[in-house]
């Protein structure tokens, strides 16, 4: 499917969230408010089966820190009609916390941890959230805007 | 799924395999619960060679922060260097010169030549024959030397800029690199007898590490291991890139599903490769190697993707910008992460030298997967 | 049950007759003892030819008067990404009276050094160029600090 | 000429008449004590640097040159430097054991050198079931392999012993299959008698084929039994880092290491006396003129010579195959040699009965 198509459909699925068309790809942005109590996981799931998208191939998933929000990134894609969509989920910058999709791509479990490990997002759902990188005990989340290690880091 | 090993049940034991181990290749730990000699469970611990290029790459310009990827997954730091080099080149639409992509892509795939060789070799390392290792530098040492030759350095070469290469290709870049795939060609039948055809190393290597199609793009897995499994992912083929929409070559998938694939899908995209560079060796057009670029390079405002068949799968550079000099946020998705994903899946109910088999075609880097 | 004992026995020949190629090649190996590529290092130092291309370490040229083409204009300070590179300016007063800048020191850390070719690039005059020297080892890591400019040396005339 | 048999008649003729038999005895058999550690010594030396050549040269490298001309004193240095090393030992092991283990692999391969025939009349102990002593003292080595995994406190260890003991127990099965073939066509168990069975020709060349397989099972077999790669099962270094001697340094890591190369030349050893003939030289029939040429070699060459080949064969494995996996390997000894070396002692057996070999 094209991008231009794939637009459309994606418009006509989910009325509510902002969608527009990126640099590559389509976009699809909610509110957490939207996809709070379990309903991203629909969302994902609607994505993942419905027979047009198909998007089994969750290739990227990060998160980006803007200071007043984060913003969680997922790159799919759909290893059957070669088309590609970024979904993403505004998350308030206080108590940051989304539903895991590892149960629907089971990669992205390695993925949440690192995410959880470097921006410190809640993933509910999600089998053993626990820091991957960094020992237990670290204190913060290093790739958030607002965290300072005067010790460790090396100012240029 | 990865569950938390916390206590052996009764007649089970928990092994560290790493931080350091000989077939971990690296700095990786791995806890695995063991019962005799099967593995149950197996959970990945990272983080012991993370160097942060990530938060890093936050304070670098776009023209520095390429030479940091090359330390990522180091055995493939051109093709490294050059997703990066495509991430800012999309978003500032510059024009790469013909030869400068010519130049790229003989050099992507000596690359992964390389790597295939080293992965071979190491591979064959960890089954415990020692000398193929040897067989695969010696082959390996020729592109090295052609990286020495043009790039200034063998491993982590930096030669990829914005706009294209740092400086033009050495003189006798196209004579030496005709005489690697003479020699080359002439040694890869070795590689055969020593290793694939032999019984042994088959009786290793088929029917384990089982990896479902389905699984395979469920673990997000990329590269020969996915092929290996008949996923079809070449970002050569199914995005592509560069010059690759041009060129004739096939993509290589298997769909044993197990590590005797997976190892196979590597063997013949070294093939793959050396057919590439063939049909760019001869004609690499006059021109100019590097596109003019400010000597400031600021990216627009916005969110810049790019994909690269890496040696060991999909290579993604997420580029976030604020309109500045630097990077807002940036995220290199690194195939090892992903493959690595896929372990636990892999090895469950396997021995522990199967663990080694799997680890081996999965060909991890350590460094690319905690960046 | 003859087919059974076929397959094992075809299956026993293959398995062996794959192991003895592969005895074949090595042997092959150890009976051409032509094919090593060994090379033993200190030894062949004065025949070690490295690519003019290869990256040591960063060198500032300069010619039989002594002089450099080093403004101290920065620009590889800038674009190092490890702060490799600290250029300590200071301010002369030519025959003509007027203040003029020029470097003090050129400081360069190996130690930091990931010999990127960023600085060299970055250079307008060409006044830094890459070394092919690959022997760095020290007992000391304060010798890794190094000043490039030579003790007395100048900037050459004509070289803005 | 010159030949081990007259000098150590020469010598217990000489000590015998200067002294009664009581110190005679003594002196003779602290000689041969002296002798057997430096011999231990010196093939650990030359068989560790021979290993590190072989494989340089198969790796299309040169291998150890710096040490001496060719590098012939690397080994010594090697051996020094873990001389010098602390002894360490780790707190939580079993002290007795974990001391005793690299002695007791260490002794058993001693033991095996008893009724090795070195050469014509050159033999510590001509035992009369020596076949029979060696099977049976070579398989004391796994209790001490065992001891070392168990001991040292460590589950690599651990692994690595019990897979020592579950692939020695199997093999030395086929093992002793492969030598009781030789034993049947010979009909005694004295390593002598069956070197001079073959004074008119070995008996890799008089025992048509059932003689050739047994050999090769016989060296698959020995491989296996003296851990050897591809059997490395209980080191296997890229699964096990050290498999059993992980927490071994020092001194008692080189006692091990030690006794894994005298442990292969004594198979060798044993492979040549029984298939290759021993010190017995190179005789075809009745070629009365070839055969006394032959025989102007010295016996000490001959075997020397032949067991240095097995061993070479024996290297040219380890850099060759990669490693089995511990089931396979169980596979390959019940479901392949075992049935084949039964069959094929029965063959053997019958062809010995008939005398249909030369």
């Amino acid at each position: 499917m094209g991008n231009d198509e794939l637009l459309e459909k994606l418009k006509e699925l989910f009325p509510d969230a902002s969608i527009e068309q990126g640099n590559d790809w389509p976009e699809l942005l909610f509110e957490h408010a939207q996809v709070a109590d379990g309903k991203f996981l629909e969302v994902v799931q609607t994505l993942k089966s419905t027979n047009e998208f198909l998007f089994n191939y969750l290739f990227c998933e990060t998160c980006v820190d803007w200071k007043t929000h984060f913003n969680m990134v997922y790159h799919l894609e759909s290893t059957q009609y070669r088309h590609s969509m970024v979904l993403k989920v505004k998350l308030n910058h206080e108590q940051p916390s989304i539903d895991s999709l590892s149960f629907v791509y089971r990669t992205a479990e390695m993925h949440e941890r690192e995410i959880f490990d470097l921006f410190g997002i809640v993933f509910t759902g999600h089998p053993n959230l626990k820091r991957i990188i960094l020992t237990e005990d670290w204190v913060g989340h290093p790739l958030r805007k607002d965290y300072d290690d005067p010790i460790n880091m090396i100012k240029l | 799924m990865i569950e938390e090993i916390t206590t052996a049940k009764e007649g089970e034991m928990v092994i560290n395999i790493g931080p350091q181990h000989p077939s971990t290749h690296g700095v990786l730990h791995l806890l695995i619960t063991l019962d005799g000699e099967t593995i149950k469970k197996l959970e990945p611990n990272l983080g012991y060679i993370h160097r942060s290029i990530e938060k890093m790459c936050e304070s670098l310009s776009y023209r520095q922060f390429i030479y940091s990827t090359s330390r990522m997954d180091y055995l493939s730091a051109h093709i490294n260097n050059h997703a990066c080099a495509m991430a800012v080149e999309k978003a500032m639409e510059i024009e790469v010169p013909e030869r400068a992509e010519y130049i790229r892509v003989i050099l992507d795939e000596l690359t992964r030549i390389a790597s295939h060789q080293l992965w071979w070799g190491a591979m064959a390392m960890d089954l415990g024959a020692l000398s193929p290792f040897f067989y695969a530098f010696r082959e390996r040492e020729v592109i090295t030397d052609i990286m020495e030759e043009t790039c200034g350095a063998r491993l982590t070469m930096n030669y990829m800029v914005p706009g294209g290469v740092m400086t033009d290709i050495h003189p006798n870049f196209v004579k030496h690199v005709k005489d690697f795939i003479v020699q080359f060609k002439s040694k890869i039948d070795e590689y055969d007898t020593l290793v694939t055809d032999n019984i042994i190393f088959q009786n290793r290597m088929k029917n384990v590490g089982l990896l479902s199609a389905e699984d395979a793009i469920s673990y997000g897995t990329s590269g020969p291991t996915a092929r290996g499994s008949g996923v079809s992912c070449d970002i050569r083929k199914t995005h592509p890139y560069s010059l690759y929409s041009k060129l004739q070559f096939e993509e290589v998938i298997e769909t044993g599903c197990d590590s005797f694939s997976r190892y196979l899908v590597r063997v013949k995209e070294m093939k793959q490769s050396v057919k590439i560079i063939e049909q760019l060796i001869d004609n690499i057009p006059e021109g100019d190697f590097v596109a003019k670029t400010k000597a400031v390079i600021k990216l627009p405002k916005g969110e810049f993707y790019s994909r690269a068949e890496t040696a060991r799968g999909e290579l993604g550079v997420y580029i976030v910008s604020e309109g500045g000099t630097t990077p807002y946020r940036i995220k290199f998705r690194s195939p090892g992460f992903s493959n690595l994903s896929a372990l636990n899946h892999m090895v469950k109910g396997y021995k522990i030298g199967d663990l080694v088999a799997i680890m081996g075609t999965l060909d991890l880097v350590i460094p690319d997967i905690d960046r | 049950m003859i087919r059974f004992l076929k397959n094992y026995f075809t299956e026993v020949f293959q398995a062996v007759k794959s192991l003895f190629l592969g005895m074949k090649l090595t042997g092959y190996y150890f009976t051409h003892p032509k094919e090593i590529i060994t090379q033993e290092y200190p030894e062949n130092r004065l025949t070690l030819n490295l690519s003019e291309r290869f990256r040591g370490e960063v060198v500032m040229t300069h010619d039989e008067q002594n002089e450099h083409a080093c403004t101290g204009c920065s620009a590889c300070e800038l674009a190092c990404p490890n702060g490799t590179i600290k250029i300590i300016n200071k301010f002369e007063i030519n025959a003509e009276g007027k203040k003029k800048k020029a470097i003090d020191a050129f400081v360069y850390h190996l130690e930091l050094c990931t010999m990127c070719n960023l600085c060299i690039q970055a250079c307008p005059t060409d006044a830094i160029k890459m070394a092919q020297t690959f022997e760095h080892s020290v007992f000391n890591r304060n010798m890794l600090t190094k000043q490039l400019n030579l003790a007395g040396s100048k900037l050459r005339e004509g070289v803005e | 000429m010159l030949s081990f048999e007259n000098i150590s008649h020469g010598l217990h003729n000489w000590l015998s008449a200067i002294m009664s038999e009581t110190p005679v005895v003594l002196i003779e058999l602290t000689l041969v004590a002296l002798a057997a550690i430096t011999l231990f010594a010196a093939l650990g030396l030359i068989l560790v640097y021979m290993e590190r050549k072989v494989a340089a040269v198969i790796q299309i490298r040169k291998g150890p040159n710096r040490v001496g001309p060719m590098g012939i004193f690397q080994t010594a240095a090697d051996t020094l430097k873990l001389v010098m090393k602390e002894n360490f030992m780790p707190d939580s092991v079993d002290k007795f054991l974990y001391k005793l283990a690299p002695f007791v692999v260490m002794i058993t391969a001693m033991l095996i050198l008893a009724p090795m025939p070195f050469a014509q009349g050159f033999q510590i102990w001509n035992i009369n079931i020596g076949v029979f002593y060696v099977t049976a003292i070579s398989s004391i080595s796994v209790i001490g392999v065992l001891m070392a995994g168990w001991a040292s406190n460590n589950k690599y260890s651990l692994l690595g012993a019990m897979r020592s003991g579950a692939q020695i127990v199997s093999y030395e099965l086929s093992a002793g299959f492969a030598i009781l073939s030789i034993v049947a066509l010979t009909g005694s168990l004295n390593l002598n008698d069956i070197i001079l069975s073959q004074q008119d020709g070995w008996w890799i060349f008089k025992g048509h084929i059932p003689v050739w397989i047994a050999f090769v099972i016989f060296m698959i077999a020995v491989t296996a039994e003296t851990n050897r790669a591809p059997f490395d099962m209980a080191e296997a270094e890229s699964e096990l880092t050290g498999g059993f001697h992980t927490e071994y340094g020092g001194m008692r890591f080189a006692l091990f290491f030690l006794a894994e190369y005298i442990n292969i030349f004594i198979v060798c050893g044993i492979g040549a006396t029984l298939f290759f003939g021993g010190w017995m030289p190179f005789h075809i029939g009745h070629w009365e003129g070839f055969n006394h040429v032959m025989d102007y070699i010295p016996s000490s060459i001959w075997f020397f010579g032949k067991t240095f080949f097995l061993i070479f064969v024996i290297m040219w494995f380890r850099w060759t195959f990669p490693r089995l996996r511990i089931d396979q390997l169980l596979n390959l000894e019940w479901k392949y040699l075992l049935p084949i070396s039964l069959f094929n002692l029965l063959l053997i057996t019958v062809i010995a009965i008939k005398g249909w070999h030369f």
